[in-house]
């Protein structure tokens, strides 16, 4: 390991309006290392990393680079200065092409001043072929899957080339093959003597790629350690105070009766052939590859996307489900997985957040909310998912990436569905309210609940369902008990 | 003194007015304050109704609707503030109140006057073109309909109206219309415009179309600087002069007669008056 | 201070209901206040009188913004839906002439209707409130089904509200009103009119399951769907509700100046749609309050009555407006910003 | 929503556009075909005669449309970054005095100034288009630096501009301008002068860093920032741009009427707006080609012009004219639509 430190954080201090973020925090990076960032949701770790990209600027402290301090004046100088981020949430122009994407503001000129649109294509498939990702530079992003999208933004900060790489969760979306991929691509850059940030809350990520792991806790500083001489365990501790024991709590529960019966579900196009079986009491796994149609499947039960082949039969019933409105009518929830696009109100408070699907049923007499009754259900629900915001009103869009998504998943416990879809439930949340989350479905299914869950993480889907479906590009590979699934069966099916 | 005046517009024939009447003020020594209502009915109650809690002496009024003077003469003669009426005839006309006066011209002799002229130039035969000005205003009405009477005459029944566009008073729209009239093919031997701008855009279109002829007959209403001058290049062939400034004037007078309790004519007319290039030299610079 | 409690690790939440929170439209309430004293020591100093302890003044400061204020109520709804209604202008039109041609007195020959003339008050009013309640329904219609942007579905109902004025009336003005209808439009009854339903537009936006939807919409519709709202159908509800507050709107003007023309109501859509944003409401949608619409209409009253009382020239006046409206915008953005921090 | 390809291989996410791509404008293309075909139709059996088949009405579509033109290309510029501009009707007010006045003839005894007559066209040009600059750079610094919404921004501009413009000529129209500048906006150079324009913003557009800025700011303004772009010194570009093209707008409306006045361009921002949003240029921003704007240019033109050789009666144009906008944005969405599903 390299001795030349990189990047040295002194004493940081950022506040927002009621919240401290961050508290004379510090971190030291050096190069050709992997510099893991651990901590809680909440903890601080993207405010620490817009800091050190120039989004913020810090209240207090100072940043050296190469030993030099500096003041970071906004986004364009910290690039300038080498410093590159993949941000937590993806920040991609949805209209312009995959190349424009990753160069803008670097765009290839011809002699005359014009981009050279050949040379862009050129360049782009060449760093896509240096990261071996398979994507058409000329693609609109706005057609690309989320997976697809994140690779996109891991490829523009690796074409910075720049010496300090930040990466903000880029593996919450991507399944296994990416993530592999990734890994590779982060190894190169090491071996360049890069130095690379890298916040995740999988913790098998961190043994597999990181020298080094701090830990940050409610806005502080507490440790850092070679990821060598640590445990799952020790980190667990450091991250959230205080043992964390059973990681998957699954309650084996009696199944009850079919609740869902879907037979030959299809959207043309897209998927088809979907049939399955979901009982009360069931937690229902969907595993498969990035783009394998979970999500669209997931839609096309809730009426986002109403299915055109099948049949949808609902406690017996045959059920027309052509618009969430209607799926609801039926008992059904549905958690989505792009929480910015298709899950958040981000400029309405948590209240508003938490409160929307569950009007449509409950809490309201003669047209009028009521708001007492609303409101202490909601603040009991931010207490058990164990939001961390300063209040019911703060604005949504100032919590944390992984406190956002809970906010999402109260949404829809307060409505008590029938059926609960979730899709990527836990994605971005961390270890300690990830155990939370899955105590918590695991005691839905045990109240009768038919759960239907997607997860791009296997152990996740391996640890809660009682059996698991597989999808294939729009297919549906097979289903498998819980006795026979493991890594391996399954991934046969996700790549058949 | 202090008076209020609440003008329904400024376009150029009405900022002669209001010239007329602030120079005429200035003479008098007494102040006035203009208010613009931007053709809004709504908001000239408002402006009026804000000059009454101001407590001016006396209010000029050129009405944006002039069916709408019942109610304001109820409210400045409630208020005990002498009114003046200017350029356009409020409907209640025939019942204004004692200390209350009209100064105007009458509106319905300007199409009329005009088109005779045109119809004389063309010996009672032929294919005429309308340009309206903008459809909700009065004056627009009135003068459009002027035409349609005067086409309706015995002497004049050989002349046809082909088609009536709504120029709004505006030059470039009159230019517009007009050229389209060309491109379409329309056969026509003049053309009638609302005002002197939309008689100049058409002029220009008749230009810049090679259809322009010395012989080529437009006629607008108003007199305007502009209208004289294109009338002295030997292009606009009638108009009609309306006295501006001696409206604004005579609305000043009266008022102020008003304001000192002394008798004044329910209806002061200032006449309009037809302007072709035989006397030309009389009307220029007097608007 | 630190957000959470370090002891109790994960279980901390902590609520801090103590912390003081200012209402949203004070900034703007500021810059009220500030334009009103601003006019007041300028009065002093002009004329040598008072420009607010004035009651006739006072009420046709909200008198002469009634009739904006109806239809900017309706807009702000819009608008919270991330919509636009560049129609309400044309509706005011419409629904003038047409409840005028339903209020005329039956000793005017020239009646629109000759049959139906002298009709008490109620029947014009719901006959403007009607057109206008059509019309709002066509660009909920259109925007719901066709996906067209509110912004080019309600230029085309402007456009052609507009045209349907000039043709009912056929440019003539509908005259000669019966002194019942004319009552909506006299004395303190518009101001009534407008604050009475920017009560009940308050209430609902903040405290029934339709005001929680139309900020829900606003702010994500993909959300919104997604969350089992029936997006279609509340935009046709907030549609409508805009296009009949504007029909409203037109009677009240067709009764104040006891006449209905097809010329009324120009650039209305304007001056609403600018004291709604002035008011706090984003053009983004999801965020704005009634209070705050309010104070943008109160800020445009009190800036044209000042303007007369200071007698500042009218060719003047015009740019002071512009220079006022954006002043008072940035005023409220920069106070917004400092309490950010 | 969602178009996977199933046939491809497991690790891969490529997306295989093997579909035809045709350009955008195409559905707005049909429809604008589609209205002049109805014309032409209408023109045979109404007037026995072509409507296209006539040079001088083709050329007249785009004459009469060529300042609208002009000003919607910096429109189009300024919805693409997800703004928008309403002043762009005043600053043609603005700047058609502007220039009117620095083009009068010497021997006019009232002009505005005495010893700035009989100039040579470039100078009253480049006063008009200086005045639209400057506005612009008013209307992006505001924007830019006070981060109000850009509607109240270029409202405050708007009136203020008309204002500035009656000021100017104290609501006189000024006159008797030189045959030098008057050729501005003679014959067919209008039409030029829009289509050189069009055609240098086509390529900005397309083929320039600039044109990705305006694009990238438009479809996500936060990663444009985190993509280091100068978001704010990009938009007072814009909005700059946009300001001087309804300067040479201004310039060329003063040419064409010889006379610049005060109330010229009116609402001429909303026909501007229009002409972009039917020419499918999202105001959402992120979306809209030069090329669209042409063809919504061209659609309004088409209507004006068809709607006086078919006759049809001024009183019920604004009706057809209202529906028709719509009708086109309508079936151009739908046409999208069905193409995607
Ligand atoms: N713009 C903001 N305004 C107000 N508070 C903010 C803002 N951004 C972050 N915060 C607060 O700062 C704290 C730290 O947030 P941060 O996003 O850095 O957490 P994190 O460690 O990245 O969490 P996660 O793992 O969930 O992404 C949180 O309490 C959050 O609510
Ligand atoms: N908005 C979109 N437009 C076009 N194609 C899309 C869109 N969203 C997803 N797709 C494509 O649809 C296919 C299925 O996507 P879907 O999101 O259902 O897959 P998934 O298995 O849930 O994977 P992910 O982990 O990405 O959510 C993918 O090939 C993806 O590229
Ligand atoms: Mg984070
Ligand atoms: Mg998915």
């Amino acid at each position: 390991m390299s001795e030349t430190v990189l990047l040295e954080i002194e004493g940081i201090r950022k506040a927002f309006p009621g919240v401290v973020a961050l508290d004379n925090v510090r971190l030291r990076l050096r190069a050709g290392t992997v510099h893991a960032l651990m901590g809680e949701n909440g903890a601080g770790k993207s405010t620490l990393m817009k800091i050190i990209a120039g989004i913020y600027t810090p209240d207090q402290g100072e940043i050296r680079l190469k030993g030099r301090p500096v003041t970071l004046r906004g986004p364009l100088d910290a690039l300038n200065q080498g410093i590159a981020m993949i941000h937590q949430e993806l920040n991609l122009m949805p209209f312009m092409t995959v190349a424009e994407n990753i160069w803008i503001r670097r765009e290839p000129l011809n002699r005359f001043g014009f981009v050279d649109h050949a040379a862009l294509r050129r360049q782009t498939q060449a760093l896509f072929d240096r990261l071996a990702i398979d994507l058409d530079p000329e693609a609109e992003v706005r057609s690309l899957s989320i997976a697809s999208r994140q690779m996109v933004e891991i490829a523009k900060a690796v074409s910075f080339n720049s010496d300090v790489l930040i990466m903000d969760e880029p593996t919450s979306a991507l399944t296994e093959t990416e993530v592999g991929h990734l890994f590779r691509i982060i190894r190169q850059l090491r071996a360049q003597g890069k130095g690379i940030v890298y916040i995740t809350h999988k913790m098998n990520e961190l043994f597999e790629i990181a020298d080094e792991v701090s830990v940050f806790r409610d806005g502080k500083y507490i440790d850092t350690r070679r990821s060598a001489e640590v445990t799952r365990d020790d980190i667990i501790k450091m991250m959230v105070g205080r043992e964390v024991t059973q990681m998957f709590p699954k309650v084996t529960v009696p199944i009850g009766e079919v609740v869902l019966s879907v037979k030959n579900l299809g959207v043309e196009g897209i998927f088809g052939g979907v049939t399955f079986d979901l009982r009360a009491g069931e937690i229902l796994g969907l595993a498969g590859l990035v783009g394998s149609g979970r999500s669209n499947v997931a839609e096309a039960l809730f009426g986002v996307v109403p299915a055109m082949t099948g049949e949808i039969r609902i406690g017996g019933k045959t059920a027309t489900i052509g618009s969430p409105a209607a799926a609801m009518r039926h008992g059904m929830a549905f958690l989505t997985e792009d929480r910015k696009d298709s899950g958040c109100f981000l400029i309405l408070d948590i209240l508003s957040n938490m409160e929307a699907a569950v009007l449509s049923q409950r809490y309201v007499k003669h047209g009028f909310v009521q708001q007492g009754a609303l409101q202490r259900d909601c603040e009991a629900m931010s207490q058990t998912l164990r939001v961390k915001t300063p209040g019911m009103h703060e604005v949504i869009q100032n919590l944390s990436g992984g406190n956002q998504q809970k906010v999402l998943i109260g949404r829809w416990l307060l409505t008590k569905p029938k059926i609960l879809i979730l899709d990527e439930p836990t994605r971005g949340i961390d270890v300690g309210a990830k155990a939370e989350i899955h105590r918590l479905v695991s005691e839905l299914a045990g109240q009768g609940v038919a759960v239907l869950m997607i997860s791009s993480e296997l152990p996740e889907v391996l640890g809660m369902s009682d059996r698991v479906m597989v999808m294939h590009e729009g297919r549906m590979t097979g289903i498998v008990d819980r006795a026979e699934a493991d890594q391996v069966r399954i991934m046969e099916l996700a790549s058949q | 003194q202090k008076i209020g005046l609440a003008m329904a517009q400024l376009d150029t024939f009405l900022t002669i007015l209001k010239n007329g009447t602030l120079d005429a003020g200035k003479k008098a020594g007494a102040t006035v304050q203009v208010e613009d209502a931007g053709n809004d009915v709504g908001k000239q109650l408002s402006q009026i109704q804000n000059l009454i809690a101001q407590k001016v002496d006396a209010i000029i009024v050129n009405p944006v609707d002039t069916d709408a003077t019942p109610k304001i003469t109820k409210m400045v003669t409630d208020a005990k503030i002498p009114l003046v009426y200017v350029n356009r005839k409020p409907v209640d006309f025939d019942k204004l109140p004692a200390g209350v006066a009209f100064v105007a011209s009458d509106e319905k002799v300007s199409g009329t006057v005009q088109t005779q002229e045109v119809c004389r130039l063309l010996k009672g035969q032929g294919h005429v073109l309308v340009l309206m000005g903008e459809l909700s205003n009065e004056a627009a009405r009135t003068r459009t309909k002027d035409i349609e009477d005067v086409v309706a005459t015995k002497a004049c029944s050989g002349l046809k109206i082909v088609d009536k566009r709504e120029g709004a008073w505006d030059r470039t729209k009159g230019q517009d219309i007009t050229t389209n009239w060309l491109s379409s093919g329309v056969k026509f031997d003049a053309i009638i415009a609302n005002n002197d701008e939309m008689a100049i855009g058409a002029i220009n279109a008749l230009k810049a179309g090679k259809k322009w002829t010395p012989n080529s007959i437009v006629a607008g209403i108003d007199a305007t600087p502009d209208a004289l001058a294109s009338m002295k290049a030997g292009d606009l062939k009638v108009t009609v002069f309306q006295n501006a400034a001696g409206q604004g004037s005579g609305a000043v007078d009266a008022a102020l007669k008003l304001i000192k309790k002394q008798p004044v004519e329910r209806f002061v007319n200032v006449p309009f008056e037809l302007v072709t290039p035989a006397n030309l030299a009389k009307y220029s610079g007097k608007n | 201070m630190s957000v959470g409690n370090p002891s109790v690790g994960a279980q901390s939440m902590t609520f801090k209901p103590s912390r003081r929170k200012w209402p949203p439209e004070l900034g703007i309430f500021l810059v009220l206040v500030g334009i009103s004293l601003f006019f007041e020591a300028l009065g002093w100093w002009v004329n040598g009188q008072s420009f607010l302890m004035n009651p006739e003044r006072l009420q046709i400061i909200i008198l002469q913004m009634a009739v904006i204020g109806i239809i900017a109520i309706g807009v702000n709804l819009v608008i919270i839906t991330s919509g636009i209604d560049l129609s309400s202008g044309s509706v005011v039109a419409a629904a003038a002439v047409v409840s005028a041609s339903l209020a005329q007195v039956s000793d005017f020959p020239r009646a629109v209707f000759p049959h139906l003339t002298d009709l008490p008050m109620v029947w014009p009013l719901l006959a403007g409130t009607t057109i206008g309640l059509l019309i709002g329904l066509l660009n909920g219609s259109l925007i719901a089904f066709t996906m067209i942007p509110p912004f080019i579905a309600t230029l085309g109902t402007m456009v052609a509200a507009r045209g349907f004025a000039k043709w009912f009336t056929g440019g003539m003005p509908v005259s000669m009103l019966t002194d019942d209808f004319a009552w909506i439009g006299s004395g303190a009854v518009p101001v009534f009119i407008f604050l009475t339903l920017a009560a009940i537009f308050h209430v609902v936006l903040r405290y029934t399951r339709f005001g929680k939807f139309t900020y829900a919409i606003g702010a994500n519709r993909q959300a919104a769907i997604v969350s089992g709202i029936n997006v279609n159908r509340h935009l046709i509800w907030v549609y409508t509700i805009a296009g009949l507050l504007s029909g409203i709107a037109g009677s009240v003007t067709a009764a104040r100046a006891i006449s209905g023309q097809s010329g009324m109501g120009v650039m209305y859509e304007l001056d609403a749609i600018a004291a709604v944003v002035i008011g706090g409401t984003s053009l983004s949608g999801g965020i704005g309050r009634i209070t705050g619409t309010l104070i943008g209409v109160l800020i445009l009253g009190v800036m044209t009555s000042g303007f007369t009382f200071i007698r500042i020239d009218a060719y003047y006046q015009e740019m002071v407006k512009g220079a006022i409206i954006v002043a008072a915008v940035v005023a409220d953005q920069y106070r917004q910003r400092n309490r950010r921090g």
